[in-house]
This record gives structure tokens, C-alpha cells and sequence, in this order.
């Protein structure tokens, strides 16, 4: 009988900032100097050593980047940091995104849109067809638009006050473009935002029957599968799968995610 | 395929004997629920205090290569949110229930007194508390009143692997009136990283579990058998059906897994128990009592 | 280059922080030459009784996965021929005679002042000692006893990691009159092997050191580093630079190390050595007093 | 900075015995069901439980074979195994022999010969040309030479008693072989048997200035290079390698051996 378990050291590593990106007002990138072979869609954990640690998506393999809001204690500190900077981090954990079909929908509200880019440029070069949908309170909210012009994806822009793109959700772009495909069995809808969002695209791809694989949030505290800290319950289309029996209504962002895929 | 069926009471009988371990997925009705889907024959609710303890500040774990370090700080809702989730969890389970294990915790016999009487409102299958030092006079004393205070609910106390003599204050433990024996509770240990000049862990210091605990855990289940003759709940660092082997063969009748769902998720149940079955039928054995403690025959 | 010399009192100055720990090669004289042309700064012999032990049979130790487990009953000569074995160390080591720590081990007060006044006659630079129980009162006596004894020569007690309350227990030591703690001692462990339905050490248990040892040895450390003044010999599961580097900033003053010798070989030493420079030149640290328990400040 | 160790478990695993052959009135070969990777010269630890643990060379590695002679407590009772019953057995451990040069002179004494067939064939496959010298007291103390002589080795045999073979020692043939090479530098004598042979034997080299690679014996306690009880001192002819001050004088067998290589 083998050892289910590999002893491998996952504590955090140290890493380099080596430039930092400003996105608008309050988000910023920091590109490091290492990479970490990981995919999109899964999570870091970014330790301030004295301060605490906070769950972060990858936006950025080679080398690792992230993006992140200034909203608090932790985030507000990697704010100030320049290039030289240290950071602890360890990870990819969890569940990452998994290229389906040959049309994507990338949807990203706020800095939900952290990882999109990451993935589009992982779809692009599988031949996938890329549609991106950013959506935001204000212009200044958006985050990554430039980088997206910069790559061969269809980007539709919303704004809640019109100050940039369409004014409105991103819905009303997604839903029109759902409409245009030619076979959504063969398209998927990849999400990330906030739980509100993800539950309103969800409601939509249910009534088009359009796979979706959406990116959840929640407060982690174990980040390992244990607390229950970071439990969420899924909405009634997600299908429970027959290895995971009662995870519908106790579904661990950590561990059974972030993403979910509904087919 | 062997009997798996796991009769720690006259009033408990478990379908197999793997359990939920204490402090997993123990604050949540639904988990609870999902570990009895997923195979728990038993759950385990986290340690419960009287009043809401909100917990300690991330970073509060890490998996250190040989296993893991812990300081989540008892978080948990109290004892009468906890009897609320009790019933929450029956009635969510509906015939997938199985037996629940409260777990309580608290700093002096008054308090447990206390603690006893209340979680006692949610009827829970046992009782298992956790001491908070394990003087020999201060382990009897706080036992019996829990005893007395439980009723008709048998309970299970818990020490932890830095109980020094634990054999003999499992002994005491028993003699004191505890139905059955709980063991281990992770040793402490710090993570320190270097670079940092810093603990890893928010609160400095942790408790180790997962598979460096194994050998040491297995230390002490095999002393306790060898001095009390009431069951053994075995755990520490147990996550392959081997591993659920080696803990019933050292002397324990059933077996709690915790830090092996982060190795192996929720699955962990399911899979634990298939691979003890091929080690079972490999050796031809036939059900628990054949092999529950057989390293001292 | 940092600085890497390690002042452990007025009169013991080691060249680097780098011990070899007791009862790795130490009942041999040639063996303690080898280490410490290897780079130890400093041997220690293995623990030495009145009488000659032939210690236990085979199998006597086990890399169990994530660290080693050994029983191997205490061998040694016995207390005179121990004192020949560090004469014939010091004069076969000629200019590369690195200081020698004799340990010595005994059931009670009396036989540890026969040993000491016995030991005594080969000049260690320290005398270090193992407890046979952490009862704060009988330490405080033990080491008293030793501490009169021992004369001009100092005293380190030598401290488990299963002491409960370890940090007082050092208290009580250095208020006794030790010099300096050396801590740790491994934790009691068990392997069993399920398809034998046995334990695999010929005497059923034994000690686990290496890997999985160290984040309690650490905390063991850092509990004594807050209680004590004196300086601390740390060890357990230090196999790199790094843990190395770890076990200073718990607030180690000197590093043992064991297990290491059956990972990295006799070059443990260097090696170590080598990953600790490299630590302390890539954080700008320039000598061992500015890290020594550091995460504390 | 990389983990300097390999978290892997090393515990004894389960082997069954498939064949049993008969070598000589108290020595046989177990060939078990399951195979072992190792190298020729190194040793396994073999457990059976409840009675002890003992080194014994590995004779053969797909599947595992072990050559036993019955002498005591242990050996004495793996003697009573038959096929189907179970071992456990760790390793390899310890250094084995490195093939050298282009011909191979194989030297066994007693059971000294179990692992020289598995090496003869190593060699052989290695293009290296392989002579091989069995001694004992007396024919029926000798092993495996049936085996070698299914082999394409040149075979030499001596008894003391003169009951098979050359009579005398195995060194007069060996020495004689010496002689007639080409070119000693390109040799080298592969040696395992008792001490005193290996003592005449690395004298015998280094009179010829021919390597050599003696397997040695001791009593084994740990076997993992800490308790020191397989310390033996190396013969003067040693040269102590500057990565091992002060081993010539502490050599430990179980780790810095079984084998030595003087060149
Ligand atoms: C899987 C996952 C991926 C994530 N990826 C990213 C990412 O790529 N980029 C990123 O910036 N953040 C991301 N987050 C959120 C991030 O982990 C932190 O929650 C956030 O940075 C706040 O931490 P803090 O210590 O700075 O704020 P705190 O001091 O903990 O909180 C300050 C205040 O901000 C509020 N707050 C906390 N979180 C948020 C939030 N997410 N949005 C708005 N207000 C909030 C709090 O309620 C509080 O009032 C992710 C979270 C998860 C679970
Ligand atoms: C690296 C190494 C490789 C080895 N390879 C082999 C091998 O391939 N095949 C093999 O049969 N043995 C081998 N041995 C020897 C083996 O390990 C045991 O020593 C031997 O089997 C005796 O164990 P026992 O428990 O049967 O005898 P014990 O009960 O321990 O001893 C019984 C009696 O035999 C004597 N004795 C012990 N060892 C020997 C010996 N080697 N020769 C003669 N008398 C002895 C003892 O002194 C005692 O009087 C090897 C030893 C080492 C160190
Ligand atoms: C995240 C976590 C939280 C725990 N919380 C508790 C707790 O609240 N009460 C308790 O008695 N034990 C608690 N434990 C200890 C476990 O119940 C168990 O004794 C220990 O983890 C050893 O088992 P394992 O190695 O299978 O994890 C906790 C363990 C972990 C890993
Ligand atoms: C094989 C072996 C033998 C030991 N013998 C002794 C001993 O005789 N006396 C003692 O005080 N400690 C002894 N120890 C403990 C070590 O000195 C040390 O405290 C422990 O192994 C932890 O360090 P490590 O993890 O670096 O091995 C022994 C350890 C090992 C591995
Ligand atoms: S954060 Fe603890 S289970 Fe997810
Ligand atoms: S047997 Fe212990 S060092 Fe070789």
C-alpha cells in the first residue's frame, strides 16, 4: 500500500517583488522575481510576517504576479511595497479553471478580473475563442483593460454609471453574447467577483444551459480543508458530484474550490 | 468481507470504526453532515466552550512537510449554539445520521459542571471532554463530575500525547468513571521561518498532528491499553488503512481521523476503510476484536 | 564571513555553534576524532552508566518516514572505561581535539554523585546529564548533586521533550546550579508493523528523533529560552542550515545534531555549516548573538 | 535552500519466498516473489519478527535473492523457510561495488560468494571481463558454482583440503591471474569474505598496484551510521578520502561500506 501523501514542505517561501503595476486607484500588481508552477483560478496564501496572512489569486505564473485591492490590514501593507520587497507565500492551493470548449466567456467584477487575464492567455494558446466581459461601479473601479487590448480576446466593457464602456451589469453583455454562439455545449462562462455576481451569471448560464466555472470568496482560515471556516453552500443548479455526498450545502472554498464547474 | 461493525457500548454501536476527530469541520452542521455521507461511522463536534471564542488571527496552521501544526484557538459558538447545531445536524442528516460525539472543554470542574449539564440538553451519543492539565487528582476529580452530570450519556475523556504517565492517568480516568478513553490530542510544537526571524504561526506556538504524530500517538494508545480496560478511541496521524491498522492492533476500538482530510478530503473516509479492508482480507482476519490490541498477544 | 564563534561561558568557547549530540558514534574514540575533524566544534559522548550495558537487540531502530525511531538500550562500556575512551579520544584527536561533553546517565542522586565524582577524572569540559524523571524537586536535587560534585568542570542538564512545564523544569535547573540546558532528548514513539501485528523495535517502543522531531524541540527551546539565562544546547531534527538557523533564533546558543549524521553522513557537519553561512551572509547577519532568540525580540 | 533528505519511508516491507535452492549442507538461496532495485555489494536488513534482524548481501535484485548460511538464530531460521512463507526485509543499504576497469577478478570465500554471481552478471553485461575464484575448507562448503558455471566467467576453484579444485588458497590462483594482465591499472579484484581474507587479499594488491574493492563484515546495530557499532579500522593501505577525515581509523560499514574501493 502506497503512502497517500507525498512529504513535500509546503510552508511559505520567500519572494521578491520585482516590479509593481498600478491598476487604478486602489489596485495594483505586483510582479515577483520567482515563478510557481500553478494554474488559474487557484489561490495563494501572502504572509506578512506580524501582520497575517490572506488568501490572493494567482494572476501570474512565470514570473508569479498578483493583483490586489487596498481594502484592509494585509492588503493595505502589500500596497506600499516596491520592488526589492520581501513577501512569504505559499501555495497554488485549491481547484483552478479547466479549459472546456472552444468558445470562452471570461467575466470578472472588481478585481474578481485579477485572474482572467492569466487565464485567457492559457486558453489563447490552447486555440480557445476568448470573449472578455469586465464589468465595475465606476472607470476608475476597472482593472487590467489595457492589458487586456494587448491580447486577441473580444472585450466588452460595463460600468454601473456609465463613465467607461456600456452602462450596466455585465450581464447584459454576456447574455447577448451567449445568444450569439453557435453551440453553448461546446462554450463555458468563467467567472470570478463577488458571491452576489456569481450567483446572478449562474442564474443566467442555468437558463441558456451554458457550462460555467465560477470562482468563489470566502474568509479562510485553515486553508487546508479542516476549519470549515471557509464553507459556502452552492446554489441549487450545482449538481452534487457522487464522490463529494453532501457538499452541496457545505462546499469548503479552500478545498472543493475556489472554482466549481457546472456542466 | 470482514465484520466492520464497532460495538464500543452497550449503547453504541458504530457501522465501522472510523470517526471524525474533534475540531474538524466540527463548528458546521452541514460538514457535520457531509462527514456522515462521506463514511464518519461517527462525528465529532470542535471542543466547545461556554461562551463564543472567536479564534486567533491568520496565519493559525501550516503543513510543516512531516505533518501539521495547528492554533485555530478554539473557535467556536458556545455551548448553546452548539446544542442548536447539534439538533441542526440530526435533523439535516436525516437517515444518513450517525452518532455524535460532543467534545467540551473548559478550565475547572465548576465550568465542566456547567458545560456538562447544557451540551447534556442536546443529547448528544457521548461526551468527550478535553482537560486542561492532567495532574493526576485534578483528571479524577473533574471526570467524576462530569459523570455524575452527563446522566445516562456515556462519556469519554481526552489526553492528550504530553500527558506524562498517560497509561496511568487513562487508569485514573477510568476509575474515575469514564466510559471510555480518548487519545491523543496533537503535542505542541512552533514552525519558526528563518528568513522571518519569526514563529509561523499568529500565536507563536501550535500543536502538531498528521503523520509525525503516528509513532507517538501509537506510543500511548498501546500504554493506556495495557492499563485500562474500558475502549480506546485511537487517534494521531492516521490516514491510510494501514495506518487504521497499526492504531486497533496497538489497542484501540475505534479510530478518529482529522489532519488525514486535508491530505486525502472528505474521501479520506471512504478510502481509509477500503484500503483497511484489503489489509483485513490479506491476512484473514474477520472482524475488530481479532486484531484490537493483538500486538500484545 | 560571519562570525561564527560560539562563547558558551568564560571558560568554553567552541569555534562554531555545531555539536555532535550524545549516542551518535560517542562509545567510540576513533569515531569522536572522526567528527571532529569532520567540523564538529564540540563531541559529546554517549550516556554512560556505572556498569557496562550491552544494550538491546536488533531491530533497534527504524527510519520510519518522516524521522527515526531508536531504542538501542543505553550501551556503553560504563563509567570507567568511558573515562579511558575520552583520554584516547583527546590523544588520537592530537591538534584537531575539539572540546569533549561527557553525558552521563543514572536512576537516582546517589549513583549520579558516584558518576560524576568517576567522570570527573577524565576532565570533560562539561559534564551533561539525563534525567530519569522531570519531577521539579528531584532535579532540583539531581543537579545540586552534580553540581557539587563536578567541581571546576560545568554542568548542563539534559532535558525531554515529554517534560511537561519544560520551561519551568530548566528554571528549576539553572536555579540548581546548572551552567547550561541541553534540550531535547527525543519523545517516546512506537512502529508497528501491521502485517507482523508487532511492534518493530525488539523492545516494543522507543525514541523518535530527526525531522518530525524538530517543531517540538523547537517549542521545547523557546520555552526554556523565556525561563532561563543560561545558555541552551538545542537540538532535535536539525538536518540544514536552516534548521539550524531556526533552533539560534528559538534561542539556542549551540546546535547538537544526530539524526543528521544518518541523512547527510559525517559531512552533516560541514554541510550544515556551509547552509548556515550562506543563511547569515544572504539576511546581513554578522555573529550568532544577533539571531540567538531573536524571534522573541 | 532544498530539503537535504527525501521524506521516503524506509520501513521493512513484506517479501515472500518463491524458490528455495540448496547451495551446500547449510547454506541456500531464497529467490523471492518481489523484486528489489539495488546494487551488487549492498546489504538489506532482515527481520523476522519476534526473533531479530540481520545484514545479508544482496545476491540477486529481480526478484530479490539472499544467499543464507545457517549459523545461529536468525540464519537458522530463515533455513526453515519454504516458498510462500513471508520475510521483511529493508534497503538496500550501504555502498555497493562500482564496475571497473575491463577485466574483473571476483574473490569469495565461504558464503562470502552470495553476492559475486549478482555481480559477475552486472559486469558481464557492463562488457567487462569476469574471472571468478571460489575458496572454502573443503567441496562442500563451497556455493553457487553451478551457478557460475552457467555463466560466461572464468571459473577458478580452491579447497584447504584439496576436496574439489586447486588445493590451497584462493590468493594462488588470484595472484597467478594478476600476473598475466595486460594491464593492472585496467583491473580491479572485487573481494567478500572473511576479514582476514580481505586483509590478504588488499595485501596481495597493493603488492601488484591493483584496485580493489573489498565488502566487509561487522556487527550491526542501527544500520543507519549512528549507534558505531560496525566501526572497523581499514588496513594501512587505505588512503582516507578528504571528504572522510578521520575515517580510515572509524570506518562504519554500514554506511561508508560494506564496500571499499582502493584504487
Ligand atoms: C480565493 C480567494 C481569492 C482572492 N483573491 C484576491 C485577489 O486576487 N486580489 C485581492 O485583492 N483580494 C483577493 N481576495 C480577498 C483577500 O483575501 C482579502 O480578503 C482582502 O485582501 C482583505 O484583506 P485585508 O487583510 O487587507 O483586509 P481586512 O483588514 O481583513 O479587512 C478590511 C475591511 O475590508 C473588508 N473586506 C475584506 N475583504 C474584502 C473584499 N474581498 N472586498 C471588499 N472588502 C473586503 C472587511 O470586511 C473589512 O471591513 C481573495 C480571497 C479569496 C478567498
Ligand atoms: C554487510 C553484511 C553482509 C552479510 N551478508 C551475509 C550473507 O549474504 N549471507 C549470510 O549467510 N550471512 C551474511 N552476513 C552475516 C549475517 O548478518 C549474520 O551475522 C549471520 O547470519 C548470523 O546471524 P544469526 O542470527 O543466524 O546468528 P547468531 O545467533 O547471531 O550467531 C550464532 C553464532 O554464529 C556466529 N556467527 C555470527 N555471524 C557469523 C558469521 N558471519 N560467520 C560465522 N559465524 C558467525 C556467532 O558468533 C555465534 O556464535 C552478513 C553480514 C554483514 C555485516
Ligand atoms: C484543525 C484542527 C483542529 C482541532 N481542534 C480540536 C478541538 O477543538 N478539540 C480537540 O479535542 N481536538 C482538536 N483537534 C485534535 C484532533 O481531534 C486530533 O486529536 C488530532 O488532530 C490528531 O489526529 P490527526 O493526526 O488525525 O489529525 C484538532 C485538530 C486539528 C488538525
Ligand atoms: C542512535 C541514537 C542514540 C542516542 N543516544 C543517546 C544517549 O545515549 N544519551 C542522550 O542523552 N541522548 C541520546 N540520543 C539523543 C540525541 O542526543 C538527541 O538528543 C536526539 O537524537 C535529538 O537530536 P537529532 O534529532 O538531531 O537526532 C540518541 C539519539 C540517537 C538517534
Ligand atoms: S479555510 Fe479552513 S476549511 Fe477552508
Ligand atoms: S550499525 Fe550503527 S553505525 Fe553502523
Amino acid at each position: 500500500m502506497e503512502k497517500p501523501f507525498s512529504m513535500e514542505e509546503k510552508k511559505s517561501r520567500v519572494f521578491t517583488v520585482d516590479k509593481v503595476r498600478i491598476e487604478n486607484d486602489t489596485t495594483h500588481s505586483l510582479i515577483m522575481k520567482e515563478p510557481m508552477a500553478s494554474e488559474p483560478g487557484q489561490f495563494i496564501l501572502i504572509w506578512i510576517p506580524g501582520l497575517g496572512e490572506k488568501p490572493f489569486s494567482v494572476a501570474g505564473s512565470n514570473p508569479l504576479m498578483i493583483t490586489i485591492a487596498d481594502v484592509g490590514k494585509v492588503s493595505g501593507q502589500i500596497d506600499r511595497y516596491q520592488p526589492g520587497d520581501r513577501l512569504w507565500i505559499r501555495g497554488p492551493f485549491g481547484q483552478g479553471y479547466q479549459p472546456y470548449g472552444k468558445d470562452a466567456l471570461l467575466v470578472g467584477g472588481g478585481y474578481g478580473a485579477s485572474p482572467l487575464l492569466y487565464l485567457a492567455e492559457t486558453l489563447i494558446k490552447k486555440g480557445i475563442n476568448v470573449h472578455v466581459f469586465l464589468g465595475a461601479r465606476s472607470a476608475n473601479l476597472l482593472i487590467l483593460v489595457d492589458e487586456f487590448e494587448k491580447i486577441p480576446v473580444k472585450l466588452h466593457i460595463t460600468t454601473n454609471d456609465g463613465t467607461r464602456g456600456i452602462q450596466g451589469f455585465v450581464t447584459v453583455p454576456l447574455e447577448e453574447t451567449i445568444q450569439q454562439l453557435s453551440d453553448v455545449q461546446d462554450a463555458c462562462v468563467y467567472a470570478c467577483g463577488p458571491k452576489k455576481m456569481l450567483y446572478g451569471i449562474d442564474a443566467l448560464c442555468e437558463r441558456y444551459g451554458i457550462p460555467r466555472q465560477l470562482s468563489w470568496e470566502a474568509i479562510m482560515r485553515c486553508g487546508m480543508g479542516l476549519c470549515g471556516n471557509c464553507k459556502i453552500e452552492m446554489p441549487d443548479t450545482w449538481e452534487e458530484p457522487v464522490n463529494k455526498p453532501g457538499s452541496k450545502k457545505a462546499w469548503l472554498v479552500c478545498k472543493d474550490g475556489p472554482t466549481s464547474f457546472t456542466k | 468481507m470482514p465484520d466492520f461493525s464497532c460495538r464500543l457500548s452497550d449503547q453504541i454501536h458504530l457501522k465501522t470504526p472510523i470517526i471524525l476527530a474533534s475540531g474538524i469541520s466540527g463548528n458546521s452542521d452541514s460538514l457535520l453532515v457531509r462527514a456522515a455521507k462521506s463514511g464518519a461511522a461517527a462525528v465529532t463536534t470542535k471542543s466547545c466552550t461556554l461562551k463564543y471564542r472567536p479564534g486567533t488571527d491568520n496565519p493559525a496552521s501550516s503543513d510543516w512537510g512531516c505533518g501539521l501544526i495547528t492554533n485555530l484557538g478554539l473557535t467556536n459558538p458556545g455551548v448553546d449554539s452548539m446544542v442548536y447545531l447539534i439538533n441542526a445536524y440530526r435533523q439535516k442528516a436525516a437517515e444518513s445520521v450517525v452518532p455524535v460525539i460532543a467534545n467540551i472543554y473548559a478550565d475547572n470542574p465548576d465550568e465542566f459542571v456547567e458545560l456538562t449539564t447544557k451540551i447534556k440538553l442536546a443529547q448528544p451519543d457521548i461526551i468527550e471532554f478535553v482537560l486542561p492539565e492532567y495532574d493526576p487528582g485534578l483528571v479524577a476529580e473533574i471526570t467524576a463530575a462530569v459523570r455524575v452530570n452527563a446522566g445516562l450519556i456515556p462519556i469519554s475523556v481526552k489526553l492528550s500525547a504530553i500527558c506524562s504517565h498517560i497509561g496511568k492517568v487513562a487508569r485514573k480516568a477510568q476509575d474515575a468513571g469514564a466510559d471510555f478513553i480518548t487519545a491523543v490530542n496533537p503535542v505542541p510544537g512552533m514552525v519558526i521561518d528563518a528568513y522571518a526571524a519569526k514563529p509561523f504561526l499568529s500565536q507563536g506556538s501550535g500543536w502538531i498532528s498528521g503523520p509525525s504524530l503516528k509513532p507517538i500517538a501509537l506510543k500511548c494508545i498501546s500504554d493506556i491499553y495495557k492499563e485500562v480496560s474500558i475502549p480506546i478511541i485511537g487517534m494521531g496521524g492516521v490516514s491510510s488503512g494501514l495506518d487504521m491498522a497499526e492504531m486497533i492492533l496497538a489497542g484501540a476500538s475505534a479510530v478518529g481521523i482529522g489532519s488525514a482530510l486535508y491530505y486525502r478530503g472528505y474521501e479520506a473516509f471512504t478510502k481509509i476503510l477500503v484500503e483497511f479492508e484489503e489489509f483485513m482480507n490479506s491476512e484473514g482476519y474477520n472482524n475488530l476484536s481479532e486484531i484490537c490490541g493483538k500486538i500484545w498477544r
